[in-house]
């Protein structure tokens, strides 16, 4: 009973966790240019929840002051977020853009077959 | 015949509403969610979806490339004077207490024009890269 | 003597001089006369420096100059004391001989990219100088290996495959040796003794054990792969496909020496002779030395090649001094530090024939030197002296180190030592005096026969004579100084005394 | 005119999203309305398409009419779904609209796509591709009320 | 009274809207092809969320928060079919086939009339 | 009454997750992710009068926006493989 | 309630990341990956983030989205199955999980008020962001005035990204494939 | 003068980001060449007055925005980050002047002005990783950095440069995203971002539970290490090295790893401390393993590329495995070797690669083959090559000795005597790669595109060879190398006051 509570209690750190490794596992494993990417996405993505997820507090509210409310939530982790947000979305921009050259160049974009059409040159 | 009546439409009437949503997000960052970026986005979507029923070309009159390209160094530039305003004004660097004569309306001040160099950049270079991909296409 | 200058300064001026010359001779790529005018008055100053720097340090005079310390334990310093002097005689004066040598020579054969070769054969001489007046082990090790880098190019001067190769055997097998072996060693000798300045007598502490004695010397040995005691000799056979004179200057002189110039060094002031002697960390030294000198002058007496000929006998020559050093008694250690000077002179000499008959005759093999004495009657009269100075016979000054490294043997009765130095002789003497043989009195009908099938060839080969003058004039005058210094020995004999006074 | 209404429901919009009535976020959102009317003009979607002003009376009415149909139609396909049978009976058909302007034919497309069980999935002309969840829903449609009732809404031209 | 009238009514409102949003959700596991799970959805975009929303209107109170509410109304109201077709139609043009009981399509040729009015509107298109 | 309301768009939720990853076609998952869209609306205000703060629901409006933008961005792509096209729509 | 939503919303997460591990269909991907932004931005408003959520709702399923699209439309559609094998990667994400998981054990559980982060520094700009700089929004003030630098910093990455796609994709378009250009390139003239 | 000197530290940073913002609104590429080369002179003086205040009156703060840390962004100058600051800012200005014709030659004219804006974003990245106090301000500088360095390394002629980029951005973000976790984990357990505040709350909550503190170093040591290419985590750099344009590669090989390794000193010194870094985990042994695996594995690799620029990224691989090693022995001499290394490996990989780049210039090609006999055409050239590569190789005299001094002393401080032979056989590795390079272009005869090569113009010669004599200079003079490099040192290892 007591592992259950536990685990109720760090749930959140379990699916954050899960998520962070099936992003990761994405990027690796994956050999489409623009899957890969997209798992990366996923990746920072749910980094956000690692910073955000703690920030909570059970009966607090959004971080907007008004004296109706005592309780907070903590803004900070929303402010390092909104930033790793958007360096996510301009690395992904970045790296579509490469892919879209890449397949350009290669005509794929499938990294095995780029990889052996290196090999030929 | 022109892309789909329906959605042409649907969209004219969305329009200008979503232009006075994304300036509203960027005035009302201080008291709601929302702010510079959002609002950036938002901007850049309005473009985005007048460009995918009007085509690329239309929104290329209303959103010219020059003036896009600009606009992604110019709101950083904006954000970055507000700092070295707040050195010509005798403070260190991003200090907006100096801009008023009371610091927390200096304050305010700074943070309006920050939010408003996100804006411009965040909404420039979200279309930058759109027309960039767009163009690539063709 | 008098010095126009204080000889701190002297030291610096003949450390200075070399690479002034290397820094000048560029300038005058487009003006081959002047530019040779430059290494010749370079040579010639670096002579008369070090010549002026004799005096003084027989009267006792010792120097040290503190020029910076670079980081803490690396301190570039200069000192003079007898056994760098003696080093820095012999180099220095046989650079002025060698530059007139390899006027002619580069001339006569029209070797392409003269300029560059003059500007390393400078900076070789630099380093040469700079390792004779090292202070302390860093500083020579700056030296060691500027050397080491400033030969590469002249090497390789031919540029074809065969000379790469021999290239890069030079390069990995010198610069191998000496970072991975002898740069560890000079760490921990700094490590263990807080100083790596060459002191008589050691430098190393007293509770260091034997055996962590042994492991040291022999790092250094090994480290000092100039010294070319084997297996590290592989290098100076490779060596010879660069111009002659290289050889013969440095390979047989200034790269050569300055390797068992250090090791005798290492062995003098940074363990010193006596320490050693009574720890007995040298006993397997004299077994490698001796086993380097017999075994080289086996390979040497089955060479064909001249020039590796010479080689194989200077690898061999190498570790009688390396020998005398491990024998460790003062007089052999003397005898080490006047063998020094005398196989160079002696070798220097071979070397030089060796050239001059390659640029008067085209030949490079001993099997091709059939009656030659003939043609080149000063040149194999030169040869005859040096090949008697490499068999240790009087009245050259080959003799002289011999003697006394046999002397310091048998006075402690070691006869591994001097088993090798007989047998060696005998060797010596079996592959020199065959080629002398061979110029001057061959079989009658071999002598026919060659002299008719040379005219059948070439009819024009049969003409040539002496090669050019200077190389002649350059021969001749360190056939002579090998003769001299077996009667006037005062200068390296009183150098060599006052190596091991504290 | 219809810029100036144009500008006024923009602002009216901003009034109502904002919530702070200080002068200068009232003068932001004035200015914030000309501006968006500027860019609609520069679009070139100020014109009656793009702000149908002139229906709002019409909608008035038509508005309860429709969220009337949507409820009824939205039922019926609740009970579809619910019913485990799934009676369906898909049919696609086609109808003619007898408005006479873009937004008329757009308004009586997007009343059938609105009421659930019957999609517009194309318009051609005057004539309006449909995909029906039932049968009934297409003849329905064929029988032409609803598009009677958009015209009404349309007005006269 | 009036309270606990618009409370009980608000109630009322939003179950129904939870019901019907469950229940477009079910049809859009439940239906068989592509075009029938839009008719479910439909449910959910229309009853579920429009009866969702106007009981949340009713707890907001005269406020701008039921302003909001409208906008938000609004929005689904004028959106949501917009999307819709826009999926239907991009389907239909894919090539996916509908899974019909009855295809009346053939009722109208499409080009049988072309009012004077669209052609009207259609230049002032093409003079955009 | 508003855990009544989150409770039944979660439900609809899950419903339409399966939808979303079911397919088969890509339009099914366009229309989940329409329906997700709206949902998340749904959610969003419930949640906000659930924590007694239902003001933040100009984020709703944002959610809307951009749901129809990537909607129609699709939809344009898969009728004329181009994101922007400025031409006349090819007659079948 | 909070924390069921919470529970359920990232279980849903879950398993859109799963679903696109598994799908090679690209559009497939992209539709739903704007689906796991929606879901992420409902997880961020039950976290009270909700300047994040509608940023990750205008990033996730707008922006990306369509550059998404975009990207698809000029390149090949489909994912090729993967010939190598996945131990490795598997090895790396299990390992790196596996840090995570033995690193967050010590840490408070959901929703409590007793962590770190709760008592330093976050309490001020709470306290007195209103008082000094009139800005309710404490995310917008710590965001544009506290930490005003980092966005500084974020608005640059913008502007480098724009910048980067307008340099890779602007332009003279090389049609098909380049050649080895390593004995080509900068001669001069 | 007066009124600015207090403001320094932030000027470093945002004289060069306005001076990017400029450049994307230029026209011409020369214009923004002379932007850039106004940015990237005047930020060494800027750097040389920083360490100099630094070195009369220890470190200083500057609270960005007016703001106290731990509240505000601080920038805090200390002599580690000042030498480091200098170091980028430095060789950043010897090299500027190469890039214009180089440039030009490798990048399209109408792309010109957006380079030079990547490069100084990149330089800006790079010194605001350096200067900042704020670990999650490390973060954003970073990928400033990151994303110019991408589009940089894309911008290269060959196609190859494309999957590089894309290689690199992909690890280059998950390296960022580990050390987002990272920074995450601590900023869980003390509440703070600034290094300052986290290295004194770390203590006290180490005492509480010390497991996410020790995933939180784990997490950041292997993110910082795909930035700075540790061995195994290097796949990307040898590519983006090798198809970058010449001035972008030469930049990059010089400054970009030598910020990652700083932020790595900093972490594992400033804020962790000795005692967590190196006593918990088996940081220093996994670390020394790893450092000795690219010493040697990396340069044997170079010895078998073809490719000449290839072969120098191998090399720096190589050469980034001394600096780790450095901080792995984690005694004064081993990490003054380290940080003197970083140093010294900046200047002379700066040189070879712009000596490439020079290369690149004449014949467009860096293959071992077609570098044929060009010694003879470019003698200058190729003689600074020589230089630079005697000091890769730590020949005495160089200044890449003087590094591996102090790292051999260090090793031996440890009792690790073994060390001191793989550190200095390593080296014989580069023996072979560099000599390679030097046989074939001085001992062939000219072939083919080396025909008609000769000495590039002043404008790129002089900056080459300045690098090439600094590489001798400071074999030497060692006061501003290794004399800062090892107060440095001492101060990392007294740890936080
Ligand atoms: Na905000
Ligand atoms: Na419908």
């Amino acid at each position: 009973m007591e592992v259950l509570q536990r685990f109720a209690d760090h749930y959140n750190y379990v699916v954050t966790i899960f998520l962070m490794v099936a992003g990761l596992y994405i990027v690796i494993a994956r050999g489409n240019l623009i899957k890969k990417l997209v798992g990366l996405s996923l990746f920072q993505t749910s980094v956000y929840l690692l910073y955000i997820e703690p920030g909570k507090i059970i009966g607090g509210t959004a971080p907007i002051i008004d004296p109706a409310f005592k309780v907070y939530s903590n803004p900070l982790p929303h402010v390092l977020i909104l930033t790793a947000i958007v360096v996510g979305v301009a690395t992904l921009a970045l790296g579509l853009a490469l892919v879209v050259r890449i397949h350009e160049a290669y005509g794929t974009i499938e990294e095995d077959e780029i990889f052996s059409r290196e090999g030929e040159e | 015949m022109k892309l789909d009546l329906i959605l042409r439409i649907g969209t004219k009437l969305l329009l200008p509403f979503i232009l006075l949503f994304a300036l509203y997000v960027q005035f009302h960052g201080d008291f709601g969610p929302g702010g510079g970026f959002q609002a950036g986005v938002i901007t850049a979507g309005m473009v985005i979806l007048y460009a995918l029923i009007f085509g690329v070309k239309a929104a290329k009159r209303i959103a010219p490339q020059g003036l896009v390209e600009r606009m992604v160094p110019l709101g950083v530039l904006i954000y970055a004077g507000t700092g070295i305003a707040g050195l010509w004004l005798g403070s260190n660097y991003l200090d907006y207490s100096r801009l008023a004569r009371d610091a927390p309306y200096g304050h305010e001040l700074g943070i309006f024009a920050v939010e408003l160099g996100v804006l411009i950049t965040v909404a420039g270079t979200m279309t930058a890269i759109f027309y960039a991909f767009v163009d690539r296409g063709r | 003597m008098s010095a126009p200058f204080e000889p701190d300064i002297l030291m610096l001026l003949a450390i200075g001089i070399p690479f002034a010359a290397a820094a000048l001779i560029p300038l005058f790529h487009c003006w081959p006369n002047l530019r040779e005018l430059v290494t010749l008055t370079a040579a010639a100053a670096l002579a008369a420096v070090v010549w002026c720097l004799v005096g003084p340090v027989l009267d006792g005079v010792r120097l040290e100059r503190h020029l910076m310390e670079i980081v803490p334990g690396f301190v570039l310093a200069f000192a003079i004391e007898p056994l760098g002097m003696l080093f820095a005689l012999v180099a220095g004066s046989l650079w002025l001989v060698n530059s007139i040598y390899s006027i002619g020579y580069m001339r006569a054969n029209g070797e392409p990219r003269q300029t560059s070769y003059y500007v390393c054969f400078a900076v070789a001489l630099g380093a040469t100088m700079g390792i004779a007046f090292a202070k302390n082990l860093v500083t020579l090790f700056l030296f060691y290996e500027l050397l080491t880098l400033s030969t590469y190019p002249l090497v390789v001067h031919k540029a074809n495959e065969e000379a790469i190769r021999a290239g890069r055997t030079y390069l990995v097998l010198l610069l191998g040796s000496s970072m991975v072996l002898l740069l560890p060693a000079i760490f921990a000798t700094w490590l263990l003794a807080g100083t790596t300045d060459f002191r008589a007598g050691g430098i190393l502490p007293a509770e260091l054990s034997g055996t962590l004695m042994a492991a040291l010397l022999a790092l250094y040995v090994f480290g000092i792969g100039k010294a070319a005691v084997m297996p590290l000799h592989f290098w100076l056979p490779a060596a010879m496909v660069a111009p002659t004179p290289v050889s013969a200057l440095l390979h047989a002189v200034a790269v050569v020496k300055a390797g068992v110039f250090s090791i005798l060094k290492v062995i003098v002031a940074v363990f010193g002779v006596e320490r050693l002697a009574s720890s007995g960390a040298a006993t397997w030294l004299v077994w490698v030395a001796g086993f380097t000198v017999i075994t080289a002058s086996l390979i040497a007496l089955r060479q064909d090649n001249l020039k590796k000929r010479l080689a194989y006998s200077t690898v061999s020559q190498l570790s009688y001094v390396i020998l005398a050093a491990a024998i460790l008694t003062p007089i052999s250690v003397i005898g080490a530090a006047l063998h020094i000077a005398a196989h160079a002179v002696a070798k220097i000499t071979l070397f030089f024939c060796a050239g001059a008959i390659y640029t008067a005759a085209h030949k490079t093999e001993v099997s091709e030197l059939d009656c030659i004495g003939y043609r080149m009657p000063w040149t194999m009269a030169a040869f005859a002296v040096g090949a008697l100075g490499m068999i240790g016979l009087p009245p050259t000054a080959g003799f002289l180190g011999k003697w006394f490294i046999l002397s310091g043997a048998t006075q402690t009765d070691q006869w591994v030592p001097v088993a090798v130095i007989i047998l060696s002789t005998v060797l010596n003497a079996g592959y020199f005096l065959p080629i002398v043989v061979r110029a001057f009195f061959p079989a009658a009908e071999l002598r026919a026969h060659a002299a008719g099938a040379a005219v059948a060839r070439h009819t024009h080969e049969a003409e040539h004579g002496e090669a050019p003058w200077p190389m002649v004039l350059a021969l001749l005058a360190t056939a002579v100084a090998t003769l001299v210094l077996f009667f006037v020995p005062d200068i390296p004999l009183g150098l060599s005394n006052a190596m091991l006074v504290r | 005119m219809r810029l100036i209404s144009l500008a006024l429901a923009l602002f009216l919009f901003w009034l109502a999203l904002s919530g702070h009535y200080t002068p200068m976020l009232m003068a932001a959102g004035a200015v914030s309305a000309v501006v968006c009317v500027l860019a609609a003009v520069r679009m070139g979607i100020a014109d009656p398409e793009g702000h149908p002003v002139h229906l709002l009376g019409r909608f008035v009415t038509y508005f309860p009419w429709i969220l009337r149909e949507i409820a009824k139609s939205a039922w019926a396909v609740t009970k579809i779904i619910i019913d485990p049978a799934l009676p369906i009976s898909p049919t696609m058909t086609r109808v003619r609209a007898s408005q006479k302007t873009s937004l008329g034919i757009v308004t009586y497309a997007n009343s059938i796509t609105l009421t659930p069980g019957t999609i517009t999935t194309g318009v051609k002309g005057d004539v309006l591709t449909v995909h029906a969840v039932v049968r009934e829903g297409a003849l329905d449609l064929e029988s032409g009320g609803m598009d009677a009732r958009v015209t009404r809404f349309e007005g006269r031209v | 009274m009036i309270d606990i009238l618009l409370i009980g009514l608000s109630w009322a409102l939003i179950l129904a809207g939870g019901f019907f949003t469950i229940v477009g959700a079910i049809g859009l596991v439940r239906m068989p092809d592509v075009y029938t799970r839009m008719h479910a959805a439909s449910v959910t975009d229309t009853l579920g969320a429009g009866l969702l929303l106007l009981g949340f209107m009713l707890q907001a109170g005269p406020s701008l928060v039921l302003l909001k509410l409208v906008f938000l109304f609004v929005l689904f109201f004028f959106v949501s079919p917009v999307a819709t077709h826009a999926v239907a139609n991009a389907a239909l043009h894919y090539g996916i086939k509908p899974q019909l009981a009855e295809d009346r399509r053939g009722r109208l040729d499409a080009d049988t009339r072309e009012p004077a009015a669209i052609e009207e509107e259609l230049r002032i298109e093409a003079a955009q | 009454m508003f855990a009544a309301a989150v409770l039944s768009i979660l439900v609809a939720l899950v419903l339409v997750v399966f939808r979303a990853l079911k397919g088969p076609t890509l339009f099914d998952r366009v229309l989940a992710g329409n329906s997700i869209g709206t949902l998340a609306i749904l959610l969003l205000a419930a949640v906000g009068f659930l924590t007694g703060r239902p003001e933040w629901l100009d984020i709703g409006i944002t959610y809307g926006l951009l749901n129809l933008i990537s909607t129609l961005a699709i939809l344009k792509f898969f009728r004329h493989g181009d994101l922007a096209h400025d031409g006349e729509e090819k007659t079948p | 309630m909070e924390a069921l939503i919470n529970i359920v919303l990232l279980t849903l997460l879950a398993v859109i990341t799963v679903g696109i591990m598994f799908q090679r269909n690209l559009f497939a991907v992209v539709v739903l990956a704007g689906i796991y932004s929606f879901l992420m931005a409902s997880v961020l408003i039950v976290l009270d983030a909700v300047d994040v959520a509608m940023t990750e709702a205008s990033v996730g399923a707008g922006v990306s989205t369509v550059v998404l699209l975009g990207t698809l439309h000029l390149v090949r559609t489909i994912e090729y199955p993967s010939k190598r094998s996945a131990l490795i990667p598997m090895l790396v994400a299990v390992a790196t999980g596996a840090a995570l998981v033995w690193g967050t054990i010590g840490l408070s559980p959901f929703g409590t008020a007793d962590n770190a982060i709760h008592k330093h520094v976050a309490p001020k700009y709470l306290a007195d962001s209103v008082k000094e700089t009139l800005v309710p929004n404490v995310v917008t003030s710590t965001l544009a005035d506290y930490r005003g630098y980092d966005t500084l910093g974020e608005t640059t990455v913008i502007f480098t990204a724009g910048i980067g796609v307008l340099l890779l994709l602007k332009g003279r378009r090389r049609r098909g494939h380049i050649a080895d250009e390593d004995s080509k390139v900068g001669r001069t003239a | 003068m007066r009124a600015i000197m207090p403001h320094l530290p932030a000027l470093q940073v945002v004289v060069p980001l306005i001076g990017a913002l400029l450049s994307a609104l230029l026209r011409r590429g020369t214009t923004a060449w002379a932007l850039a080369l106004l940015v990237s002179w005047t930020m060494p003086l800027i750097a040389a007055s920083l360490l100099l205040q630094v070195l009369t009156s220890g470190p200083t703060s500057y609270h960005l925005g007016g703001w106290a840390p731990p509240w505000g962004i601080e920038y805090r100058v200390d002599l580690l980050n000042a030498f480091i600051l200098l170091l980028v800012s430095g060789v950043a200005a010897v090299m500027m002047p190469f890039a214009r014709r180089s440039v030009a030659a490798e990048v399209d004219q109408d792309k010109q002005s957006w380079f030079y804006s990547m490069y100084l974003l990149c330089l800006a990245g790079l010194l605001g990783i350096t200067v900042t106090g704020d670990a999650f301000n490390i973060f954003v500088f970073l990928e400033i950095s990151s994303l110019s360095t991408y589009v940089l390394i894309a911008l290269g002629r060959d196609r190859r440069a494309l999957v590089a980029a894309y290689q690199y951005l992909i690890m280059g973000t998950i390296g960022a995203t580990f050390y987002v976790i990272g920074i995450g984990l601590l900023y869980l357990v003390t509440g703070s971002l600034n290094i300052l505040d986290i290295a004194e709350r770390l203590g006290p909550a180490a005492a509480q539970s010390s497991r996410p503190i020790l995933a939180a170093l784990a997490f950041l040591t292997v993110g910082i290490s795909l930035k700075l290419a540790l061995f195994p985590l290097h796949v990307w750099l040898p590519n983006a090295y090798a198809y970058a344009p010449s001035f972008a590669t030469a930049f990059l090989a010089a400054t970009a790893t030598k910020v990652a390794i700083y932020v790595l000193l900093r972490l594992f010194f400033s804020v962790f401390g000795i005692a967590i870094s190196f006593e918990h985990l088996p940081v220093s042994e996994v670390m020394l393993a790893l450092s000795v695996a690219a010493m040697f594995i990396a340069s044997l690799l170079a010895i078998f590329e073809q490719n000449v620029k290839r072969m120098l990224a191998y090399s720096s691989l190589g050469q980034i495995g001394y600096i780790t090693l450095g901080i792995s022995l984690a005694n004064e001499a081993g990490l003054t070797g380290g940080i003197v290394h970083l140093f010294n490996h900046a200047v002379m990989k700066a040189a070879l690669f712009l000596v490439l780049g020079a290369i690149v210039f004449r014949i467009g090609s860096v293959k071992l083959a077609d570098l044929a006999g060009i010694g003879r055409r470019m003698p200058l050239t190729m003689a600074a090559f020589v230089i630079a590569g005697l000091a890769i190789i730590g020949a005495p005299g160089t200044a890449g000795f003087i590094s591996k001094w102090y790292l051999a002393v260090g090793a031996f401080q440890k009792g690790w005597w073994p060390l001191v032979f793989l550190i200095l056989a390593s080296s014989m590795l580069a023996v072979v790669y560099i000599g390679r390079v030097v046989e074939v272009a001085w001992f062939r005869e000219p072939s083919g595109l080396a025909e008609k090569a000769k000495d590039p113009p002043l404008s790129m010669l002089l900056p080459v060879l300045v690098l090439a004599i600094a590489t001798i200079y400071f074999g030497f003079d060692t006061q501003a190398s290794a004399g800062i490099a090892s107060q440095a040192a001492h101060a990392l290892l007294a740890g936080i006051k």
